[in-house]
């Protein structure tokens, strides 16, 4: 019954790391879009092209 | 004195109208890290023009100049040689364009005359005429004697004298010349000046950078004056500097409109 | 929002899919439950490779049009493949102790290979770090991923071969990963596995190209300022000098 | 001139130069060699005084210390060419870079197929391998893992040469990517020291050949845009 413990540690790193490197790309895009937005506020020339999604 | 010869690359047909411009170049600016070598320059040479490029260090002369040689590529910006996208067909422009480097880009294990060959093969000549192509190099830049030592023991003095005969055995219509005078005593400064005034007669464009001012002035149609990265001041015939567009940032960059 | 969406169709089919190969689909009568590792292991290793494909897809393409955003496509592959590519890796591990009583079985040439691959595309991550222009890294960073991409399945055959010419691999090829008789629930339970991880990585892969753009945005974004800024001091500067006399 | 003629004629003058300035600049080859062979004693030290193992260990170890070696080689033939600009200037000749990466990969394997022919005879008296008889086979399979080496270390040497840290990356983008060629060397070298009991051995010379072949393919079409700044 000991298999049982492989079969969660498998489960678990694995769609765990999958959820947490999705969180931290939300927050990394999060970031960068924020970041992007105040430089072409900031600049003068700015286009206002849409970042999409 | 041996008989200089100067080897000539047909200039692209303009069929219709006046020729296109030797060097056209359009907002070049070029990053380096997190500083500007080159802010935008703007410049237009006619074909065979000898152009000065002064300015103080720092000023972007030798970015410049790399830029012109196809060795990097501009951050930002076009270029057009002969008519030819530059940054589309480098290949066709490095069949036209010699430079002169502040690296001699010499082999120090090989000898000065293995050294020219080897360039003279890597420029077109086929079998029998690179010997005869290399050693007249030689000779005409005063290395004869001595073209049988390694380039190792070479002075820096000397390494630009072969450097010159590689401008020699290539077959440019446009040359590049980064600091041509520097560390050459005073036949070798004489050297260069004979040789852009070879250059000039046989109508090959030539932008010359140099801190002799007086020197590389007396033998130029034109100046061109860069500080801090752009263009400060044109003066002479042949050269004009255009407008800057203002920066715009672009999201999508396919090759040759914003880099 | 189209991508929103994704991300939660994603998570449903992940969580539907883990929980029928926990909790639905009958142990392996020989391998018991540490069977079910596996369906979350082969569907990681299959998209790895198939992440580690588009970037060498997309690094072709950018050497033929030089347009960034495949560049962009690039780095996404390479990033989600290392990621996946280590959890095949552990999964192999975690079905391996049970089942073979080891976690590292030299013997079995996809284990071999996916380490081998892991370090290649590891290197691929790391080099492009050391490069800043965008296009200089990206036209590198292309022959890295599609040398890197010619490289698998030679690393494959000779790892197959490595274990012995003339025996057959015992757990070589896809089609063996169940038991060769397996009943259809376990065929099932593997497909929607990858099913819903295709999903999941599909989301990832368009996070992180958005994210990578971004990023080269604000990078240009200072890259122009820092030639505006040159341009701004020439003006102030030869303005002083008019007015200095 | 054909376009053929003149791009083996550009390939051979740059491997000409590059054999001329190793054999001149001979400390750089001495000592490439002297630490492959350095390499090969101290692994001595490290499998202990078993004579057997060291045997057994011995195509291993052979082809362990020519990746050694090879990686020091293939980084000086591109840091040759960084030293005084030389590099930028075979970028601006107005050449085919196939040529080019032809020309730096045949100096390469020349250079790698000096180094595995002096570290042969180096395995053969240090482990007490008897090599002699099986030269032939050997001799096919220095060869070709000389030659696949170098068309991976040209291309990634020119790739890094230019690069911070590149004496770090050099090796750690290339060693993954020659693990096959080192196996299929490795188990080539041992069919052929035991007289080829199997008759594997022709396969395993197939897949170097068909790494050789896959390699120099993909060098010589993406050596071009690694010249390039």
């Amino acid at each position: 019954m000991s298999d049982v413990w492989f079969v969660i540690a498998g489960y678990g790193v694995i769609l765990g790391g999958l959820a947490g490197y999705a969180i931290a790309l939300a927050r990394r895009l999060a970031r960068a879009r924020q970041a992007s937005l105040r430089i072409r506020g900031e600049a003068e020339s700015a286009t206002t092209a849409d970042l999409g999604e | 004195m041996p008989q200089t010869t100067i080897y000539v690359a047909p200039r692209l047909g303009g069929a219709h109208g006046s020729p296109p411009p030797a060097v056209d170049t359009d907002g070049l600016a070029r990053l380096f890290g997190r500083s500007a070598a080159l802010a935008g320059v703007s410049l237009r040479i006619e074909a065979g023009r000898t152009v000065a490029l002064l300015g103080p260090n720092g000023a972007g002369k030798t970015t410049l100049l790399r830029i012109l040689a196809t060795a990097i590529r501009p951050s930002f910006g076009g270029l057009f040689i002969d008519g030819v996208d530059a940054l589309r067909h480098p290949e066709i422009i490095r069949t036209r364009v010699a430079y002169l480097s502040h690296a001699s880009g010499m082999y120090d294990d090989l000898t000065a005359s293995e050294n020219l060959r080897f360039a003279a093969t890597m420029l077109g000549w086929s079998g029998a005429e690179v010997g005869t192509v290399a050693d007249r190099a030689i000779a005409e830049v005063g290395l004869a004697p001595v073209a049988d030592d390694r380039v190792g023991t070479f002075s820096a003095g000397m390494r630009k004298r072969l450097a010159l005969a590689r401008l020699l055995v290539a077959r440019p219509s446009l040359v590049l010349l980064d600091e041509p005078h520097a560390a050459l005593d005073e036949d070798g400064m004489a050297l260069v000046d004979r040789l852009l005034g070879l250059w000039h007669e046989f109508g090959i464009t030539v932008v010359v950078a140099s801190h002799q001012a007086d020197r590389v002035v007396r033998a130029a149609d034109a100046t061109v004056r860069l500080h801090g990265g752009l263009v400060a001041e044109v003066s002479g015939s042949g050269v004009r500097a255009g407008a800057l567009a203002p920066v715009i940032p672009s999201y999508a960059t396919p090759l040759g409109t914003i880099r | 929002m189209k991508t929103r969406i994704l991300g939660f169709t994603a998570l449903v089919a992940v969580a539907a899919a883990t929980v029928n190969g926990l909790f639905i689909v009958p142990a392996d009568l020989n391998q018991g439950d540490a069977q079910r590792i596996m369906y979350v292991h082969v569907a990681s290793a299959w998209l790895a490779y198939l992440s580690f494909g588009v970037t060498a897809m997309a690094g072709i393409g950018y050497l033929v049009r030089r347009d960034l955003r495949l560049d962009a496509v690039a780095l996404a592959g390479a990033e989600v493949g290392v990621m996946l590519t280590a959890f095949a890796i552990w999964g192999g591990m975690m079905w391996g102790r049970p089942v073979w009583g080891v976690f590292w079985q030299w013997e079995d040439p996809r284990l071999t290979t996916t380490a081998l691959l892991l370090a290649l595309y590891a290197g691929y991550l790391l080099f492009r770090r050391l490069t800043d222009d965008p296009h200089r890294r990206a036209a590198r960073a292309a022959v890295v991923g599609l040398i890197a991409a010619i490289d698998i399945p030679i690393v494959h055959f000779s790892v197959i071969w490595w274990r012995g010419l003339h025996q057959g691999p015992t757990i070589g090829d896809p089609s063996k990963i169940l038991n060769p008789s397996a009943p259809p629930l376990f065929v099932l339970a593997l497909m929607s596995m990858l099913a819903a991880f295709t999903l999941v990585w599909g989301y990832l892969m368009v996070r992180r190209y958005q994210l990578a753009r971004t990023e080269w945005e604000i990078e240009e974004h200072g890259r122009l300022g820092r030639i505006s800024a040159a341009r701004r001091s020439f003006t102030t500067e030869s303005m002083a000098e008019e007015s200095a006399p | 001139m054909s376009a053929l003629r003149r791009n083996a004629t550009i390939a051979l003058a740059i491997a000409r130069k590059d054999a001329l300035a190793e054999l001149r600049g001979r400390q750089a080859v001495g000592s490439t060699i002297f630490f492959a062979a350095l390499v090969l004693l101290l692994f001595g030290f490290a499998l202990g005084p078993d004579s057997r193992r060291l045997a057994e260990a011995a195509p291993g170890l052979l082809w362990l210390a020519i990746v050694f070696g090879g990686l020091l080689t293939v980084a000086r033939l591109h840091q040759m060419e960084a030293d005084d600009g030389a590099l930028e200037q075979l970028a601006l000749y107005p050449v085919d870079r196939r040529a080019v990466y032809a020309g730096k990969a045949l100096a390469g394997a020349g250079a790698m197929l000096l180094l595995g022919g002096l570290l042969l005879p180096v395995v053969a008296i240090l482990y007490g391998v008897p090599l002699g008889a099986a030269w032939l086979p050997l001799a096919v399979t220095v060869i070709l893992g000389s030659v696949g080496f170098a068309a991976v270390g040209t291309a990634y040497a020119g790739l890094t040469v230019r690069m911070r840290a590149r004496e770090v990356m050099l090796p750690l983008l290339m060693l993954p990517i020659v693990a096959p060629l080192l196996l299929a060397a490795v188990k080539a070298t041992v069919a052929a020291v035991a007289g080829d009991p199997f008759g594997e051995l022709g396969a395993w010379l197939q897949l170097l050949a068909g790494f050789d072949i896959v390699m120099l393919i993909a060098g010589g079409a993406t050596y071009g845009f690694l010249l390039e700044d």
